[in-house]
């Protein structure tokens, strides 16, 4: 069962959708189960102004992903980077063993959003999931 | 929140009222132990035996022959782990891919553990087991075949009469897992050649935490629980009385009502698919339901996951399971999807929803609206998915 | 007829109103399979952790080692199987004369089927096992010894604190069967080195077919029922949810009222027994009431058999039992009795009182009355008895 | 449990007692129980005329011993003789298994009756019981 956060992320997910012009966009994909979150982010003054995505995943998956959407925007990268796994335990309240590994999942967009690389899709095509993936 | 709409009946089902009803004077007043010699315990010894009959009634055998059990694992785990007991020399199992756990992690001990040997036999896509696949993987080693009768992910009908018959021809021990069959199609051992047979009360409307084992007269296997030789012998420890008299009153009123669920579920299930082929692009259905159980429904929808999509459902107001409920804590995906040939991802986009005797009209089309909404936000949300 | 009055406390007692008032809603709505993922099921999942809780705390032990059962002879045969699975080198085991078949049939089958070796530890008159016969038994192929904490069939308490010190400085196994220990003498782990140990719900006033088996963090054994890996992996089966929470309701009131019944029983046990000396002649108990709880009262009634004076007190509405009653529908006579060295007439002799938690002073005023007009008719009857 | 019959003469044994002047005393002792029946028997021209018996026993074999008392008082030795195991089964109603060895306490009553030879006890004892005894 989730706790009220995940819940209420969840069946409300802030942010979703797609931003056109992008300035970075990040593919997650979790290795332990293969949810997918792609993300899109703008920058003002390396600051992020503004940020979308969509998410395949579990349901925690999709709030982690909503979750931290609401989180970033406004902070720098080295905001970013300076983000702890102790602070998204935080941001995501109790979690069972079994979602555990939603963290991350999180930790994983934290880390691209503070490092971004690409600024489109090179291939926009789903990963590959399963047994040989990652 | 209302009360949830119940659609994993395979899971669980609520216990029948009048189960209920007539359990309760054996949770109350009448609470002597069965072995006493005084009348308040002969009143719950005769419970038992009554119980004893309505079961062996329902499928058809003599009920000398049925053991009570805690449910459908202890059974199977008395059968597997007695009938390995008793051969030292024959050291051979045929089981096939999508039993449940308590048949394949039992197989999986007795090979790991006892020098055992395990054939698994795959499945055709519709979750069949050939039987000419058991017929070539018999040798003289074989001691053992487990198939079950009814699959409870996919519902998929095994050719129980045929393996039957092989086994016999073989003279080898055949049991058959019927958790998911009793009450859901007519089991009757006086046409099945079958050995040994489990059941579980809590499937058909009983209460959790008692089944039972059928075997046949001159199957002689050591007991699992030793102790006071309660159950002729067979199962010590003082008996589950309340949970035994309410399996025997579930398992008179599924005899019962077999065929008219049995209509009735079809009946649902068309109307559920129909409505679900109209209203919800890009899905599938996981086998055959030509070749299963018209009360299990096991679906694939492109794009989003089981997970989200049953946890969706859950804050609208409906239980459906990701996967066998059983193992759903653990992380594995389906084994019995994988063996009926789905990939990963497939497997992680699918949820099974099993109708049973209380599901009405009304709460399948309350499904399929809610369904369809939810699966069509998820799919809003998913990357995987272009609309 | 009336309902009868009951002494027979340790076959089995009444559900307390209150545990089964806690178990209906789970045998009502909250139906849901603990191991799903909707809330349903959390819910009944939940009311399981928290059965849990309380039963640790009976106990004094963390929640995590407690693994609920059906009872208490499944517990006894999982770990008794378990312990012998594991150990493929040592294969001696040691226990006492006076357990509870569950725990001697078991032996006796590892021992025929497992070449096992068993050393079964007199008793004294009392029915007390010397922790000096243990240690002298101690081989260095040991690795198991197990010893009820307090016997059914008279009352008298084991030094389980020596023994589990005892094998603690041996580094062996100490299995304890406290089923008929826990809600009438403080059981505290902390303070008693125990490794496992088995209850039974019936017994404490909760439902028929639950019990558990507690495990010192760290003892790893196989399961004995394999499949959905319920209860940590360590009991698969779809849980006896309502079971389960009666369970642990009981358990919670055995631990609140333990030192009240502990005292009112001894109270109403000294009545009876000066009452039965004034009333009655040539009348013995078995056992020591010095060493033994004072829930249990075994007497021997000369010139008469108890078969016969428990059948006429149960026509005159009382239960009392002539051996345990797991065993009484084998003709054997009490192993028990026979083991603190009575003759096999002073046995035939023998009845069970058993008092609990809802016995009154008037009840047993009448139990004596009857007791005394039972015996003075059958001795009437009997060559046996010069009146 | 018991059937009728054997709870009525359980409770209600008729005969009870025994006869100072009997013409003969038998004694009986279950092989597979122990229990015991004193038997005493006045004949008036080979005809049973009075009987009375002191029983040691589980509850059926006090009542089979009553029944059997009941039953004989009016035969004559011949026809105690030409009693069956059914007729004693069914004098004594539904048995449980565990109970069906006292149709021999009552058959070997019977067949003493119908050849008795002892006038009086040759020794006022017990008959030893238990792993030694017959
Ligand atoms: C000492 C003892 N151990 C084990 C058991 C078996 O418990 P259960 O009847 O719950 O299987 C009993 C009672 O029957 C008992 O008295
Ligand atoms: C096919 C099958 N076998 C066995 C079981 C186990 O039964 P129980 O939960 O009563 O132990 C189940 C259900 O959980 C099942 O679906
Ligand atoms: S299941 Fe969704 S993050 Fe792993
Ligand atoms: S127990 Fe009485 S005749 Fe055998």
């Amino acid at each position: 069962m989730f706790n009220d956060i995940i819940c209420d992320h969840f069946m409300n997910p802030r942010n979703i959708g797609e931003l056109t012009d992008a300035d970075y966009v990040i593919e997650i994909s979790n290795p332990i189960c293969g949810d997918t979150v792609h993300m899109y982010l703008r920058l003002n003054q390396e600051v992020i102004s503004d940020v979308a995505y969509r998410a395949y995943g579990c349901s925690t998956s999709i709030a982690t992903a909503s979750i931290v959407s609401e989180k970033i925007v406004g902070m720098s990268k080295a905001e970013i980077s300076s983000i702890t796994r102790n602070n998204v335990v935080e941001w995501l309240g109790e979690l069972e063993p079994s979602q555990l590994h939603c963290v991350d999942i999180a930790l994983n967009i934290l880390n691209q959003c503070a490092n971004p690389t690409k600024k489109k899709f090179e291939q926009k095509e789903f990963l590959i999931e399963g047994e040989g993936a990652f | 929140m209302h009360t949830p709409i119940y659609f994993d009946y395979n899971a669980t089902t609520p216990i029948d009222p009048r189960v209920l009803e007539g359990m309760l004077p054996y949770l109350q007043n009448h609470f002597g132990n069965p072995s006493s010699t005084y009348s308040i315990g002969y009143r719950t010894k005769e419970a038992i035996e009554m119980a004893r009959k309505d079961i062996a009634n329902l499928i058809s055998v003599e009920d000398g022959n049925v053991f009570f059990t805690s449910g459908g694992s202890e059974a199977n785990s008395t059968i597997l782990k007695g009938i390995a007991a008793k051969s030292s020399k024959k050291k051979h199992i045929i089981t096939s891919s999508i039993e449940h756990p308590a048949i394949l992690k039992t197989c999986d001990y007795l090979r790991k553990h006892h020098g055992f040997q395990i054939t698994t036999i795959p499945v055709n896509p519709a979750g069949i087991v050939d039987v000419n696949d058991i017929e070539r993987a018999i040798t003289s080693q074989t001691v053992l075949v487990t198939v079950m009768m009814v699959n409870n992910e996919i519902g998929s009908i095994q050719p129980i009469k045929e393996i039957g018959n092989l086994c016999k021809k073989h003279n080898i021990h055949f049991h058959c897992d019927a958790v998911q069959a009793v009450g859901k199609i007519p089991v009757n051992l006086k046409e099945l050649p079958i050995d040994s047979l489990s059941m579980s009360a809590h499937k058909i409307y009983g209460p959790k935490g008692v089944g039972c084992l059928y075997l046949r007269e001159g199957v002689n296997i050591p007991p699992l629980i030793l102790g006071g030789s309660q159950e002729f012998g067979m199962r010590s420890g003082t008996e589950n009385v309340a949970g035994i008299v309410g399996f025997g009153i579930a398992a008179k009123i599924v005899q019962e009502d077999l065929y008219f669920n049995l209509t009735k579920i079809e009946y649902l299930r068309n109307l559920f698919l129909t409505n679900l082929h109209t209203e919800i692009e890009e899905c599938l259905i996981n086998g055959d339901i030509h070749a299963s159980v018209p009360s299990t429904i096991n679906i694939q929808i492109s794009g989003i996951r089981g997970e989200s999509l049953a946890s969706m459902l859950n804050e609208l107001g409906f239980c459906v399971s990701i996967a066998s409920a059983c193992s759903s804590t653990s992380s594995k995906l389906s084994h019995v999807l994988k063996a009926i040939g789905k990939t990963d991802e497939e497997i992680r986009s699918s949820i099974r929803i099993s109708i049973g005797a209380l599901t009405t009209e009304d709460e399948i089309n309350q499904l399929v609206r809610h369904l369809k909404q939810s699966v069509m936000r998820l799919r809003s949300f998913s990357p995987k998915y272009q609309m």
